[in-house]
C-alpha cells in the first residue's frame, strides 16, 4: 500500500481535520513525503466527488463544493425522518437509565445499536461522555432540551421511574454475571 | 458457559473433550475424526457405543441439553441394530432417518471446515467504516411520539422481551429413561416372563420421546445380546422381536 | 457533475449503508443508472484508500483491508475479535447461505441456536429480518459489520463461497424436506 492510500484512509476515517505533522508522525515518515502524497492525493481526487481540503496546516477529505446543494438537502431529508421504532425504543431505554453504556442497551434490545444512538445524538436527543468507569467506552444521556420537550426536569419524574428503573437495574446485574460467568471459562 | 461442559469425559475409550452446547454432531464427528473414518453407515455404527456412554455421563450433570443428544442416539441406534441384526428390516422411514443423518453430518463437517477458515481471515483485515462524523451545527429534532407515557411503554416492551434464562433450550422436554435404567427394567421383566414381546414391554410410541424410550430399550435389548443374557429371535421381519432369556 | 461523483459524495456524507433504491429516489435516477454508476465507482476505488462495500441491495464505503492495521492504530473502541466455536459454527452457516431461518440453523448443528443467535446479533455481527417466503418467520444475515471483520467488500468474496454454495444447494433440499415432516409433526 502506498503512502497516498494510506492518507486518504485515514483521512476518511477520521473525518476531521489533521495536521500535516500529525500525519508523518503517525505514519512514521518525513514531512516532504506526506506533501508529495498529499499533492498526488489532490490530484487523483481531481474529477471525484470527495476533494481533499486544507486549512492552514489541517487537512481533511470533505464532500465537492458544487454538490453541496444535494448533500444539503440529504442531510435535512434525514433528520427530518421520522424517528424508527429502534430509536424510540433505545431513547426510552436512556430516559429510564440515564447515563446508560452501549452494550447494556444492546443487551436489552437483543441487538446492536449504533447506528440507533448516532441518529439519536445527531437529532440533539441525547449527548455520550466517557464513561467514568472506564476510559474507552461511552454513557448515553438524555439531553436536558429532551427532558424539558418532554415537560419534566428530571429522569424521575417519568411515569413508574422507581419500577422501570429497577428493572433495568437488576438487568444489567444478570449482564454482568452472564460477563463474569464468560470470562471464568 | 459452564465449566461442566467442558469435562473430559476420562472413562471412555477414546478421550472426548466436547462440550453440550456444541452438540451431538460434533461429538460424532470428533469420535468418526478420531479413528478417521469417513462418515457413512458402517462408520456410525462403530461408533455408537462411545456415542452412548458419552450421553450417560452426560446425562448426570447437564439434563437441558440431553435431548439434542437423544435424538441423534435413536437414529444412531437403528444404525448400530441393523449391523448387529442383519435380517432386521428397516421401514422406508427409518431408511431416510439413518441417511438424512449422514447427510446432515456431511454438512455440519463442511461448514466446521469453513467456520476454520472464517476463523482464520476474522480480525485479520478489518474494513473500517468512518468513525461518527461530528456536526458543528446543533439541532434539537424531537418527534411527537416522545412523550412520558410512550417512553414508559418502550421500555417496558423491550425489558419483558430479554430471554429469561437463555441458556436452556426454550423447549423443555420431558426426562429421558437412561440406558442403565431401561437395562435393569428389561431384565427383572426377562426374569419374570420367559417370553415376551418388545412391543409389549415398550407400549406403543407416539410422541418421539416416546420413540426415543422404545429405542433406549431396543438398545439395551441389543446391549444384553451382546452380554450374552438374552437371544433376540426376530421370526418374521414384520413382527414383533420376541426376547427369551438364554438358557 | 456525474451521478458517479454525487454517489460517492453522498455515501462518504453519511458514513453509514444506504440502499440502491434510496439512492436512486433521493437523486431522481433510475435504478439502472445507479448500479451503472456503482460499478464505475467500484472501478474507480480500486487503487484507492477506501472501498465500496455491498450487500444486498446496500452499499457503503469503509477503508481498505489491506490498510486494517493502520486504522486499526486510530481506533479507540475495543474490537472483539474473539470467537466461540458455537458462533463460528453459526457465522458460517448463515455467511454461506446468506440468509437463513432458525430451524435450518438448528437442524445443521443439532442443537438450538437461540442463545448464540442473540449473543452474535447483539455483537452486530448479524441482522435477523422477516423472511420474504413466510411472513411468520425470521431470517439471519450478515451484516456490514460482519463483513468488514471478515476484511471482504461482499460475500461473494469469502472463501471458496462459489464452490461451497453451489455444493450447499444440492443438500439443502434433503432440509427442506424433513422441516417439512417436522412440522407435521
Amino acid at each position: 500500500m502506498n503512502l497516498e492510500q494510506k492518507i486518504e484512509a485515514i483521512l476518511f476515517f477520521k473525518g476531521e481535520p489533521m495536521s500535516r505533522k500529525r500525519l508523518s508522525e503517525f505514519l512514521g515518515v518525513g514531512q516532504i513525503e506526506v506533501n508529495e502524497s498529499l499533492e498526488k492525493l489532490k490530484e487523483n481526487l481531481k474529477d471525484r466527488g470527495i476533494v481533499l481540503q486544507e486549512k492552514e496546516n489541517e487537512i481533511t477529505l470533505g464532500t465537492r463544493p458544487e454538490l453541496s446543494d444535494i448533500i444539503e438537502k440529504l442531510q435535512k431529508e434525514e433528520l427530518n425522518k421520522e424517528l424508527s421504532k429502534a430509536s424510540l425504543e433505545t431513547l426510552s431505554i436512556i430516559l429510564y437509565k440515564n447515563g446508560v453504556g452501549r452494550s447494556l442497551i444492546d443487551y436489552i434490545r437483543g441487538v446492536n445499536s449504533s447506528f440507533t444512538l448516532r441518529a439519536l445524538s445527531i437529532r440533539g436527543l441525547i449527548e455520550k461522555s466517557i464513561d467514568p468507569e472506564d476510559s474507552r467506552r461511552y454513557i448515553y444521556k438524555p439531553t436536558f432540551e429532551l427532558l424539558s420537550f418532554m415537560g419534566v426536569k428530571s429522569v424521575e419524574e417519568l411515569p413508574d421511574y422507581q419500577l422501570v428503573n429497577s428493572s433495568i437495574e437488576s438487568t444489567a446485574q444478570n449482564f454482568s454475571d452472564e460477563l463474569k460467568n464468560e470470562e471464568n471459562l | 458457559m459452564e465449566a461442566a461442559e467442558t469435562e473430559a469425559i476420562k472413562d471412555s475409550a477414546y478421550q472426548i473433550k466436547t462440550s453440550a452446547f456444541e452438540g451431538p454432531f460434533h461429538l460424532l464427528l470428533s469420535l468418526i475424526e478420531e479413528r478417521k473414518f469417513f462418515i457413512n453407515d458402517l462408520s456410525l455404527a462403530q461408533v455408537t457405543e462411545d456415542y452412548l456412554s458419552y450421553l450417560n455421563k452426560l446425562e448426570e450433570y447437564k439434563t437441558d441439553e440431553i435431548s439434542n443428544f437423544i435424538v441423534i442416539a435413536a437414529t444412531l441406534i437403528l444404525i448400530k441394530s441393523k449391523s448387529l441384526l442383519p435380517n432386521l428390516n428397516l421401514t422406508s422411514e427409518e431408511e431416510s432417518d439413518i441417511h438424512n443423518l449422514e447427510d446432515r453430518l456431511k454438512l455440519y463437517e463442511l461448514y466446521i471446515k469453513l467456520g476454520v477458515k472464517i476463523k482464520e481471515i476474522f480480525g485479520e483485515k478489518i474494513i473500517f467504516a468512518p468513525l461518527e462524523r461530528k456536526h458543528d451545527t446543533l439541532v434539537f429534532l424531537p418527534d411527537e411520539r416522545i412523550t412520558k407515557e410512550n417512553m414508559m411503554t418502550f421500555a417496558r416492551e423491550a425489558l419483558g422481551r430479554i430471554p429469561k434464562k437463555v441458556f436452556l433450550p426454550e423447549v423443555e422436554v420431558k426426562k429421558v429413561m437412561s440406558i442403565e435404567e431401561m437395562i435393569e427394567k428389561l431384565t427383572e421383566r426377562i426374569e419374570s416372563s420367559l417370553q415376551m414381546s418388545f412391543k409389549d414391554f415398550s407400549g406403543v410410541a407416539k410422541t418421539r420421546e416416546e420413540k426415543v424410550v422404545v429405542i433406549i430399550g431396543f438398545l439395551a435389548m441389543l446391549e444384553l445380546v451382546r452380554q450374552g443374557i438374552l437371544h433376540v429371535a426376530q421370526e418374521n421381519n414384520f413382527e414383533d422381536i420376541i426376547i427369551k432369556k438364554q438358557i
